[in-house]
């Protein structure tokens, strides 16, 4: 099983903090679709995404226990 | 005032040595809202040789909740913020040479600052305006610091060319965003622990303790006790048009700058015509009045009201059209009035 | 100024009711140094209904480098930091009630205040304090927030009687210090950041959002880039003299407190007489320029150049002795100059 | 093993951030002194312990694994 955390207003969208997801041997993009289509997580296209605490590509592949992160670029200021 | 940095001597990783280098130092602040307010604060009182402060935008009574810096008084002026910046930073630090500027941050402009730079802090609204300041940081070799925030969330990453990732390998491209300060608000604990992440940055650049540099993305959010840091070092990308093996530097590229843009946090279009212009102000408030215009002005800018739109025009041909977020509505009530 | 909160009203977990909320409430400043004088911006920016500020200081060159609020004129002028404070705090929000009082935070002064105050933020610089608004908080039930900085450091804690341990929980008496900002300094990052959590924290307590306060013990080293939150459930003692069964708040009895204190930061002594005084600072002055000696004053204090040693008096008797951390050698002092 | 970390100036007293320490089965006051004696850590009596990131006792014990933190209270503000 992986941990997938969502920062930001992504938690307002989602609805939840965290979610336990079964996402072993999938890409980062496959998991970004899976979450923007089963819990209505928007703008997948900007939302930047971290594999245990080290940003990680599209392609990159999830392991198994791996803690993924999703997190919004913010631009105020 | 002799005793004014005997605080900050007294900590050893600046001491005598480096309290004379942030001296001598140059900082390009870009913004002076909420981050660039609470940023030239800090480093004034530091005692930084030089800043350099670039801000399109007045005061308005919706900055006063978290924009340090800012008065009543700057409201009821209608003052630029660069200048109502200005003049409270020379009452805080009279040592400190500040230049402010009430322009855009536009390729040119910031091609002729920056020979003399020797950091560029964040203090946008806008991820276009981070883009092309990311682009001159590479180009030109010299630190940025990114920082933003919005509702109680914020982040920050340093940024130094030749050593770090840039945000271009970050981000790919302009983000879609989800959430502005229209959307979500902003609340003043965010804004600081912003601002104490990019000043303690800034600082550590200053006096060149390049070993204390905060290598990850550090992204937290107030409200929810959450602080996440992630290494960045693995998504540094040789292919980067902005920091790769064969730079463009995409974001200097006019055609690649729009000339409308939605203002983050307000129902709000800026205008920018693509030559600046030195407009008479004075004269065409008279024009304008003449024509049944209800219009105020100062010497830097003129507002006319539209009702429902408001059109606030600067003395560079850059205007504000308030109450409408439709960019070619915009720019036709700009065409309208100034031909 | 009708948009002035339109932002932290966008913020969902404040919006209107909240926005009401703190309009209402009346907040206790304890110190307007660098936390306070931070702390206080915030609060007084979001809208705070009243605030109360207590400082026994008055401005020097020294604190420019990091304490917001003040200028050089202030430290020309010499005024107490909750007079320049309030000053300040008026141009930028005029809708705030602000209080200043230029005194010590003793256990009878803080008695009389408390029973129409919602929050205490601590801005002190001494633990000696800190332990009295802790008994202070614990007996009159009033939720009050730790903050602390030395170098690039910094702490919180959020104390809420009832539900949290208290800071005698955690520290168990009064702790010898290793390092002050006499010894390590101070940089304006480290204050930032403390302010981010004091007042992150200040804003739900007064929205009411307990859901969202901090249950750990924040604690961080902006130069080091380390951050660390650690759980204080366990260390919640029964037997608490503050905040257990039995209290007996030993913090309130005035044998406990001491009458002359060595201040962080400076080589400097503040004595204090057992009962408060009611000086004619003229006429004090007066006499001292007749009996040779050079001083200066303002309506709020006299200064009395003993070289080396400056001795600054206040109106309520209380002097600060400059130059010596002696402690007996202060008391001789003071008591050489007013019997 | 344990990892003991020592926060803010006390880094600087020891000389390094962490060290690994056999300390399995020691009370915290028992480490606390063998700290002092050893690396030099001063003011021990008013140093603030944390054992995987939760505060302790002077009479906790230390269990094999443990990451125990040395913190100082600080006054400044």
């Amino acid at each position: 099983m992986n941990n997938v955390l969502f920062f930001a207003h992504l938690k307002d969208e989602v609805g939840v903090e965290s979610l336990q997801i079964e996402a072993k041997g999938k890409s980062v993009l496959a998991l970004k679709q899976e979450v923007h289509e089963t819990y209505g997580l928007s703008s997948i296209d900007s939302v930047m995404t971290a594999i245990n605490e080290e940003f990680a590509e599209d392609d990159d592949v999830i392991q198994e226990g791996d803690t993924i992160a999703f997190i919004p670029p913010v631009s105020g200021g | 005032m002799n005793d004014r940095y005997s605080r900050q001597l007294l900590f050893s990783p600046i001491g005598e040595k480096g309290q004379s280098l942030i001296g001598r130092k140059h900082v390009l602040m870009i913004g002076a809202g909420a981050l660039g307010s609470g940023n030239a604060e800090v480093l004034v009182r530091s005692g930084v040789g030089k800043l350099t402060i670039i801000d399109r935008d007045y005061v308005e009574a919706s900055n006063l909740q978290r924009q340090q810096l800012y008065t009543e008084e700057d409201v009821k002026e209608k003052l630029p913020k660069a200048i109502a910046a200005k003049k409270r930073l020379m009452a805080i630090n009279s040592e400190v040479e500040v230049v402010a500027m009430v322009a855009d941050a536009v390729p040119s402009l910031l091609e002729d600052l920056v020979s003399e730079v020797d950091l560029i802090l964040d203090a946008t609204d806008n991820f276009e305006t981070r883009m092309l300041l990311n682009d001159i940081s590479q180009k030109h070799h010299i630190p940025w610091i990114y920082g933003a925030c919005v509702g109680s969330f914020g982040m920050s990453l340093t940024i130094i060319p030749g050593v770090t990732p840039c945000l271009h390998c970050l981000l790919k491209k302009i983000p879609i965003q989800g959430m502005t300060c229209d959307t979500g608000g902003i609340i003043a604990p965010a804004v600081q622990m912003v601002i104490a992440h990019q000043t303690a940055e800034a600082l550590k650049i200053l006096v060149g303790d390049l070993d204390a540099i905060r290598t990850t993305f550090t992204s937290f959010d107030m409200w929810r006790n959450q602080y996440s840091n992630i290494k960045v070092a693995k998504i540094k990308d040789t292919g980067c048009l902005s920091c790769g093996e064969a730079p463009t530097y995409p974001f200097l590229q006019q055609e690649n700058l729009t000339k409308t843009t939605v203002l983050c946090g307000r129902d709000t279009v800026q205008v920018r015509p693509s030559t600046v212009q030195q407009l008479d102000l004075q004269r065409l408030s008279q024009q304008m009045k003449v024509s049944g215009y209800d219009t105020k002005g100062n010497p830097y800018l003129l507002s006319i009201d539209l009702k429902p739109e408001r059109v606030v025009i600067f003395q560079d041909g850059r205007a504000l059209i308030h109450g409408t977020k439709d960019l070619a509505q915009a720019r036709s009530i700009y065409q309208k009035l100034l031909g």
